[in-house]
């Protein structure tokens, strides 16, 4: 086996029990933290794909800015208590059902792909900063200024959400 | 392209009008202007006048077809700025950052008008979106309002999810993201494409509110502010409805046979559903929620026609649907009660009015001789001309009837009953010529639709 | 020479999108619901990723030069942009709500319905 | 003379007019002159164009006025027939109906002068209808006639309009009456479609090419009309409830009119009848039956109009036997003389009414010969003609009718025969009762006792001496050389038929014999009577056991009730009440009802949940993904 | 002058949207009704000008077309053909009569009822004039709509429900007609809504079905025909009278129009396969609606009723496409127009003197109403055919044409003569008959305008009963087309 099919396995199964128990840790704060775990499984993936780029903003953005923000909040709500109550059994049972469902009939309808993935030397180059940045900055500009637009609005938002207005509170 | 930057700039504008003014009236003109000046700036384009020469590496390109849409929606926002200002400068402290983002989300709108790539699909959506959540819970202290942020929020959320698997699914089948990219290849659907496709087809009916997706639909339109609900179900609702005619044409028009029996049947689960629903319904707010669902349905003919009659009636569509719905929901939003009995002898105190939003729920029942009859007109030859869902058209038929049987339970509170409220209701003479206007451009429409549907 | 079959990777990834879409169905903690969320997103990322190094290798097999795939990689990378602004926009809500109701159990949001 | 034919209706249509419009404006007098003017005028009209007709050589001729509907392949004239059967009609029409209305001038005296125009206004469109049913060239015009008669008995019946009874009568005339106007109107369809015309000329012309079967079809169809009109088993029980309207409208309906068309449409289309044996024996059979059963009824009424009535049906029943067994002169012989003595005697019964202050029970009546001369003689001359007493009217058309009964099937002759002796006893037993004897109404009522005014007792006298030699046109050939003239006058257009071979050939001298036997009969029946009713203590007591059922109709308005009017009634209110209302509308209704179950229950979807609501997406995604995957690739 | 004149159709079609314009921006009520009967009798001059005049020789005397919507294939074309004339001298004449029979105070806001009536006299006329399938429908709905805010604004206590059913069951009827409609356009060779552009489609069998089977049910709907009438005794009875009188007078007849305007010639094969199935149903229809009129205890709806069986008799009568039993409907049209009108102004006139409907509540009006009395009754007796009235000629026709299709039918359908005269000599009894009872008492006979309306309507009953030649030589070359298209098939 080669190290990188060893990292895959790895990383795939840090990636799937660490999601899990996001889902199922009754603490929100073991949620996050799970959480970034994910996200560095995530990132190693991303590593043995080369996507060198990735690798660093999911660490930093992700892991680090988002999931640092989920914390706060839930720090800052007190919510580090299991104090959740559960919904009813009726619907996990649903929802693992469903959910279970779905990824069966997509694996059983894509389970005769035969594309691969494979990690010569040499090949990897799309993954690197500098190649990603250069086509950012070209080919890319206009998504990349229109995504601006997309920060002033939620700018804006967290700013009208955030301020703070009357008291009275209608039901 | 126009339409973008300007209304980007426009938006940035607005955000400075706040802190150099504190009259909100003032805000209000500046954003009128803004969105006439989007709007002829727009116009334009299609005249063939472009001020940015940008290179987007075909990721944006706006045809005739794009543009008349944009003016479309860009003229209904006008009308919806001409009727609704007043009760956008009451919605919050401070009106400029909703007007903000309501430039944002034009900016966005622009850009699902001409998106040639999935990237900016996905991009423009989102900027549609994000502005949304945040008008939807503007009225901070209303939990209600509370309510719809976060129901909106948490399920265009997961939406987004859905479509950005369908993407990447498809990007896996193409290799690209080009829509042409990806109705290129084979005439078969791969599986990897039929997947991405189905995702994206979950994903948009719930942009645009199509059953099943649509359950956000009442409580967010319910929850949000009235006079926010009005632009989401009329404005944003068009835009999602061409990204969604856009993108079905685009990048999987080739496989039509293959998704119009899914269409098809999300098509008459909505109109069933969204009509059959409505009846019910007490509150004219959550009725025309319904009804929006509804009208959803009858667009899906639409792009489950996917033909000239079906491109052709759905601007006529929209322009019908959008300028009836802000009509009626500007009049509501002068309610302090939503319930349908509180329109009881409204036509008695207020005949103007009532004859506009008479006009304007007629259009939005199909009435002939309103443009709302054209644009199902042309939505059923859309169907029927299809061939072989005959019986969709009639489904299609049996749920405008129903649909009658809720619209018109307005008209009667309003035409044939005696006034039961003591509210007592202001329209100035500008709201009252204005919501004329909005009625006779309807009528004009119902008349003669060849001058908007001509210029396709 | 490693070759990993692009199965695996979808696998994995509709593994972590089926494990949110649960987490979404399963939890009443909006913040849980949005983290869930989340990590449907990051499924599609690695997905991305993993369909972007694929049409690489394709590609790369008759021109070393090519670039194809840079456009998936920094399509993830504007989801990332996106998911932001979502969270700043999402946290906000959340915080709202929080501050009117103190909770943040969507179980209580029923003042809509029917 | 023939160009003036048009008048003779138009006259009556014209005084109808006026009276009618005017009634508010018009004096008595001038309603008087203008309501039995024109019945005069149009008489003497009919007169003239008769003299024309029986000018030999003459020729039926037709007169066409205008196209009444010519579309659609169909081509219907308003035109007339002028020819022996339609003048011979005119005659009679005419003539006694201005008897009768010069008759009514006294006899409505009590009325106001609107109600009085209104009257006249009544007769002269019911004498117009009449005409026009005689006159016209095809069946239409004849059809037009026949449900405008219908119309003016309707209103005549109904004359005093605000008694309920009387308007119930009226309506049971008209609806009887449709009842058959159906059966004609279909017969009209069915002649078109097989002669392709309804011209007279055309359809008898064209008769013998039609199939038997097709003929018995249409022959029945057009019996079934004349059921209604003429009164016959089973649709004549309006007849008798018809004595609602004035006494002279019953005159007029009974005696001239009216009841006389179902004999005229069958004698004028007796081609067609000869050419259906099978329509024939059903109209003798029908005829004979309702003769024996009206005989019946008759012996036990005790209403003076009642009883006439019943001999009306009973002697229409004779008349339609004399046709079912092809004697169509003797039938129409029989209308003739049966209208100048059923006219006398209702006018008669009138007389009496009028003197006895309205009222019509026999029992109450009695020993009116000396109070009322001239009503007694003629009535009592009534009363002979319509027992078929020589030399009277009656006598010689029911002789023929008897023996054309007897050549067909001997049967027939019997039970002709008993009508015949019944109807001598019930005619006298009304005569003794109400004459002789003592009076046994009010002293009030006796005390105001008196002869009727000239204008009512000379149309009396004028009918009865038409009672007395109106039969002498049809003198059998046993008694003279120059007999049948009525039958040779008739012959252009009603062929007599005798059977092939009669079931009894009669020689003269057996034919005489027979006629005195019956005489003998009639005699012992007025004889009875008299030794029953002339007495001075008459059993007022109510009937019981068979003359009870007798007395009561034999039920048959009961069993009408029980077997049509009271289903309708109920199939009507119940597919009002519960088929329109709970089913029909019901689910319409439900369809509404249904809608809004279905939205009441589907907005339970709509709960509010977010993880409901994405869960119930998740399911739609996994089943869209099972049909595309799965079911299309 | 006049021979070159060609713009009858269109002025027929101006004169009333004008009018009814110009109302609803009158204040006063008086002037508000002037301007309705000077608009609805110049529409009648117009319209018996046009009597006189004819464009071509053929069968179509006068015909426009303007430019609409040419992108979408359709034109503003309107005709003046011998079916059309009928029918628009129909509405024609029953306008001014309802006007002139409203008094001034009768409805409160009067300039809006008098607009709306004349838009639905509007929507009427193109109806019957519209040459083009789009401007059909249209005018089709123009002329329901007003009428569904007549009735429920102006109407009786249960008004708001009763109206609101007649109004979805006729719209949903109508949505069946629009997407036959369309489909029918799709199949044209060149995307044209005209008339003889939907001539010279050629359909399959099967095709041809679906296709009646949806235009039929919005024209069944709209006559109505049994078992779809139950919207129509409630509507009658809870719309203001002079609603009823139009929409039992000339709405009606939209129905029956349609049948012989589109769904005969546009699909012979389905009508030969499907009519004896029709036939039976609403023959079977007929003698139905005369058995529940009989049970019927108020006025207006017997009169609803009786309608419902006298449409029938039309509907069954066009069905056999027998060039009589045609010519017999369209007459018979025209006829049942008047002699319904007749019978609603009688119902109307005891209603606002007693205020009462209910037959068993009525009686002896005649003692008090003479003249009224007589008006009734012979509208009653053309409602029942009686011969030498209107009704009589077309009935016989039909008739006859049913006899001719199938005998056993006609005699089937024939109950329903004798059950009409049941039901209509009950309620004349019982009305107008009788003693004098409690609230006829100070009951007023009609006035001068009444008498005049009523007279020229028992003009116009004796008129077509005796000599209904002017009205054959005015139809039955259009008819004759019509039938020579189903017989060439």
């Amino acid at each position: 086996m080669h190290i990188n099919e060893i990292l895959f396995w790895f990383l795939t199964a840090l990636a799937l029990f660490s999601a899990m128990m996001v889902v199922f840790s009754k603490n929100p704060v073991h949620s996050v933290l799970w959480l970034i775990m994910v996200f560095m499984a995530i990132t190693g993936h991303y590593i043995i794909m080369n996507a060198q780029f990735l690798a660093i903003v999911n660490m930093i953005v992700y892991a680090g800015a988002i999931m640092v923000l989920f914390l706060f909040v839930i720090m800052f709500m007190n919510l580090n208590a299991e104090s959740e109550p559960q919904k009813s059994k009726w619907m996990k049972f649903a929802a693992v059902l469903s959910g279970g469902s779905l990824m069966l009939i997509l694996i059983a309808a894509l389970k005769d792909n035969d594309g691969f993935i494979s990690s010569m030397r040499g090949e990897g180059s799309i993954g690197l900063i500098k190649n990603l940045g250069k086509v950012l900055f070209t080919d890319y500009v206009v998504p990349f200024e229109i995504s601006s637009i997309l920060f002033l609005s939620a700018m804006v938002g967290a700013v009208v959400l955030g301020k703070k207005e009357s008291s009275t509170i209608v039901s | 392209m126009n339409a973008i930057i300007l209304s980007a700039l426009w938006g940035v504008l607005m955000m400075y009008t706040g802190f150099a003014t504190k009259n909100t009236r003032t805000v209000s003109v500046v954003a009128l202007l803004g969105v006439m000046a989007v709007l002829v700036v727009n116009w334009m384009e299609y005249l063939g006048v472009s001020f940015f020469n940008i290179d987007t590496k075909g990721m944006l390109a706006y045809n005739g077809f794009g543009l008349i849409f944009n003016t479309v929606v860009l003229f209904s926002t006008l009308v919806y700025f001409l009727l609704s200002g007043r009760e956008i400068e009451k919605a919050g402290k401070s009106p400029s950052d909703l007007y903000a983002l309501i430039f944002f989300i034009l900016s966005g709108i622009s850009i699902i008008a001409g998106f040639k790539s999935l990237l900016m699909l996905f991009i423009g959506i989102e900027i549609i979106s994000i502005p949304l959540y945040v008008l939807a819970g503007s009225d901070k202290s209303n939990l209600k309002s509370n309510e719809a942020a976060l129901k909106y929020f948490l399920m265009g959320s997961f939406s987004t999810g859905i479509m950005l698997m369908g993407i990447a699914f498809l990007y896996g089948d193409a290799g690209t993201f080009y829509l042409e990219g990806v109705n290129a290849g084979l005439g078969a659907l791969t599986p990897m494409k039929a997947i991405g496709m189905v995702l994206l087809l979950a994903s948009m009916s719930f942009k645009v509110s199509a059953a099943p997706f649509h359950f956000w639909t009442p409580d967010v339109y319910d929850g949000t502010p009235t006079v926010f609900t009005s632009f989401m179900a009329t404005i944003v609702k068009s835009a999602g409805f061409f990204a969604f005619l856009k993108l079905f044409e685009a990048a999987f028009g080739k496989f039509q046979a293959d998704w119009q029996v899914l269409m098809a049947v999300v098509a008459a689960l909505t109109l069933v559903i969204g009509n059959i629903t409505a009846v019910f319904q007490q509150s004219v707010k959550r009725m025309l929620s319904y009804s929006s669902i509804a009208q959803a349905g009858f667009m899906m003919l639409g792009i489950f026609a996917m033909n000239i009659f079906a491109k052709q009636g759905m601007i006529l569509y929209f322009a019908a649907y959008s300028i009836a719905t802000i009509g009626i929901f500007a009049v509501l939003s002068k309610f302090k009660d939503h319930s349908i009995d509180a329109f009881n002898g409204f036509a008695k105190k207020h005949p103007l009015v009532a004859f506009s939003m008479l006009i304007c729920i007629l259009s939005l029942a199909g009435i002939p001789l309103t443009a709302g009859f054209f644009a199902k007109y042309y939505m059923l030859l859309a169907v029927i001309k299809d061939g072989n869902f005959l019986w969709l058209a009639i489904v299609a038929i049996l749920c405008a009837a129903v649909s009658v049987y809720y619209y018109f339970r307005v008209v009667q509170a309003m035409y044939f009953k005696e006034p039961s409220h003591e509210e007592e209701l202001e329209f100035s003479p500008s709201f009252r010529f204005i919501l004329l206007g909005a009625a006779i451009i309807i009528l004009v429409l119902g008349i003669h639709p060849d001058y908007l549907t001509g210029l396709l | 020479m490693p070759v990993i079959p692009i199965n695996y990777y979808i696998f994995l990834s509709l593994a972590l999108f089926t494990i949110g879409i649960v987490g979404v169905l399963t939890r009443r903690n909006a913040i849980i619901i949005f983290m869930c969320i989340e990590l449907m997103l990051n499924a599609v990322n690695v997905l991305l990723v993993a369909f972007s190094k694929m049409h690489h290798v394709a590609a790369f097999a008759t021109d070393r030069a090519t670039t194809v795939g840079t456009e998936a990689q920094l399509f993830v990378f504007f989801i990332m942009v996106v998911a932001a602004a979502e969270v700043t926009v999402g946290l906000a809500i959340i915080v709202m709500l929080y501050r009117n109701i103190h909770s943040v159990d969507i179980n209580f949001l029923n003042r809509l319905k029917h | 003379m023939s160009k003036y034919v048009f008048l003779i209706p138009l006259l009556p249509l014209v005084g109808f007019l006026i009276n009618g419009l005017g009634r508010n404006f018009l004096s008595r007098m001038l309603v008087n002159i203008v309501g039995c003017g024109v019945l005069i005028a149009s008489f003497v009209v009919s007169l003239l164009v008769f003299r024309e007709v029986a000018a030999p050589g003459a020729t039926p001729m037709v007169i066409r006025y205008f196209d009444f509907i010519k579309a659609g392949g169909l081509d219907i004239q308003a035109s007339f027939l002028v020819d022996q059967l339609s003048t011979l009609f005119l005659l009679v029409i005419t003539g006694i109906g201005s008897l009768i209305h010069i008759y009514s001038t006294a006899y409505m005296h009590e009325e106001t002068t609107p109600h009085y125009a209104r009257y006249f206004a009544y007769l002269n469109l019911f004498v117009f209808s009449m005409l026009l049913l005689v006159l016209g060239s095809n069946f239409v015009v004849m059809f037009i006639g026949w449900e405008g008669v219908g119309l003016c008995s309707y209103l005549l019946i109904g004359y005093w309009f605000e008694n309920k009874s009387y308007n119930n009568a009226a309506k049971k005339a008209f609806v009887m009456n449709r009842i058959g106007d159906l059966g004609f109107l279909l017969a009209i369809f069915w002649m078109l479609s097989q002669f392709g015309s309804i011209a007279y000329a055309d359809v008898f012309s064209k008769a013998s090419t039609a199939p038997v079967a097709v003929l018995t079809g249409i022959t029945i169809l057009l019996f079934v009309g004349a059921m209604g009109k003429s009164a016959q088993i089973p649709l004549y029980t309006w007849l008798p409830d018809a004595m609602a309207g004035p006494t002279p409208v019953s005159a007029l309906i009974h005696a001239a009119t009216m009841v006389t068309a179902g004999i005229y449409m069958i004698a004028r289309s007796n081609v067609l009848f000869t050419l259906a044996p099978v329509s024939q024996n059903l109209i003798a059979i029908i005829g004979i039956s309702t003769a024996l059963l009206a005989a019946t009824i008759a012996l036990k009424q005790n209403d003076i109009k009642k009883v006439l009535a019943y001999s009306t049906v009973s002697q229409l029943g004779l008349m339609f036997l004399a046709l079912g067994v092809g004697a169509y002169t003797a039938g129409v012989f029989h209308v003739m003389t049966h209208a100048f003595f059923k006219a006398l005697l209702f006018l008669g019964a009138g007389s009496v009414i009028h003197a006895m202050h309205h009222e019509q029970d026999i029992m109450k009546m009695g020993g009116l010969r000396k109070k009322l001369p001239i009503t007694h003689i003629t009535f009592l001359i009534g009363c002979l003609a319509i027992a078929g007493i020589p030399p009277f009217a009656g006598f010689f058309s029911k002789d023929e009718i008897l023996t054309a009964a007897l050549e067909k099937h001997p049967v027939y002759y019997v039970l002709a025969l008993a009508t015949s002796l019944m109807t001598a006893f019930y005619m006298f037993r009304l005569y003794f009762l109400t004459f002789s004897g003592k009076f046994r109404g009010s002293h009030e009522q006796e005390h105001h006792l008196h002869e009727s005014p000239v204008p009512m007792t000379l149309p009396l006298i004028v009918l009865a001496i038409l009672s007395v030699v109106g039969g002498w046109i049809g003198i059998p050939a046993v008694f003279a050389e120059n007999a049948h003239l009525l039958s040779n006058f008739l012959s252009p257009v009603v062929a007599s038929v005798k059977p092939a071979h009669p079931a009894i050939h009669l020689s003269h001298t057996s034919e005489l014999a027979l006629m005195g036997g019956v005489l003998l009969l009639i005699l012992v029946m007025i004889v009875l009577a008299s030794k029953k009713f002339s007495k001075e203590n008459i059993d007022t007591s109510a009937p019981s056991g068979f003359s009870a059922v007798l007395s009561n109709k034999w039920y048959v308005d009961e069993l009408y009730e029980a077997i049509v009017v009271k289903p309708i009634n109920w199939i009507s209110s119940f597919l009002s009440r519960v088929v329109d209302n709970k089913l029909i509308d019901g689910l319409v209704n439900g369809v509404g009802k249904g809608v809004q179950f279905s939205a009441r229950q589907l907005r339970l979807l709509q709960s509010g949940q977010v993880g409901s609501y994405i869960l119930i997406m998740m399911v739609a995604i996994i089943l869209f993904f099972i049909f595309q995957l799965f079911w299309k690739l | 002058m006049f021979a070159a004149f060609d713009n009858f159709p269109a002025l027929l079609i101006w004169l009333p949207l004008a009018g009814g314009l110009i109302s609803f921006f009158i204040k006063s009520e008086k002037t508000a009704r002037a301007i309705a009967i000077v608009f609805s009798l110049l529409t009648m001059g117009v319209m018996m000008t046009s009597l006189f005049f004819s464009s071509t020789e053929s069968f179509v005397y006068n015909q426009v077309s303007y430019v609409w919507l040419p992108n979408l294939g359709s034109s503003f074309g309107l005709i003046l053909d011998g079916l059309t004339r009928v029918l628009c001298l129909l509405t024609a004449l029953v306008f001014p009569m309802v006007f002139l029979l409203v008094p001034g105070n009768r409805y409160p806001n009067a300039n809006r009822f008098y607009g709306l009536m004349l838009l639905t006299q509007c929507g009427l006329m193109g109806v019957f004039m519209a040459t083009d399938a789009l401007v059909f429908y249209l005018f089709w709905e123009l002329a329901l709509i007003p009428v569904y805010f007549l009735a429920s604004i102006w109407g009786g206590e249960k008004r708001i429900k009763a109206t609101f059913k007649f109004f979805i069951y006729t719209f949903v009827g109508s949505l069946f007609l629009l997407i036959g409609i369309l489909y029918m356009y799709l199949k044209t060779s060149n995307g044209s809504f005209s008339l003889v552009a939907f001539y010279n489609v050629k359909l399959s069998d099967v095709e041809q079905y679906w296709m009646f089977l949806l235009f039929f049910i919005a024209f069944a709907i709209k006559m109505p025909l049994f078992p779809l009438h139950t919207w129509q005794p409630e509507a009658y009875e809870q719309a203001p009278t002079p609603v009823t009188m139009v929409l039992s007078a000339v709405m009606v007849k939209m129905g029956l129009f349609g049948l012989l305007r589109w769904l005969l010639p546009l699909f012979p094969l389905a009508v030969k396969q499907f009519n004896t199935a029709i036939i039976v149903v609403i023959v079977v229809g007929m003698v139905y609606a005369s058995l529940v009129a009989i049970y019927q205890d108020n006025i207006k709806k017997l009169i609803a009723y009786s309608s419902i069986a006298h449409i029938g008799l039309m509907a069954a009568g066009v069905f056999t496409v027998k060039s009589v039993a045609l010519n017999g409907a369209v007459l018979q049209m025209f006829s049942h127009g008047i002699n319904i009108m007749a019978l609603w102004i009688v119902a109307d006139l005891i209603e606002k003197q007693t205020g009462v409907t209910k037959i068993s509540a009525l009686g002896g009006i005649a003692k008090k109403a003479p003249k009224l009395t007589i008006f009734l009754v012979i509208a009653a007796f053309a409602n029942i055919a009686l011969p030498l009235t209107n009704a009589f000629v077309g009935e016989f026709m039909i008739f006859n044409g049913l006899y001719l299709f199938k005998p056993w039918i006609a005699a089937f359908a024939g109950l329903s003569i004798i059950l009409s005269a049941v039901y209509t000599l009950n309620m004349i009894k019982q009305v107008f008959y009788g003693e004098v009872v409690a609230t006829v008492e100070g009951y007023v006979d009609i006035n001068k305008t009444q008498a005049m309306v009523l007279t020229v309507i028992t003009g116009l009953i004796l008129f077509v009963g005796i000599y209904p030649d002017p009205f054959f030589k005015m139809m039955y070359e259009t008819v004759g087309l019509i039938v020579n298209r189903y017989v060439t098939i």
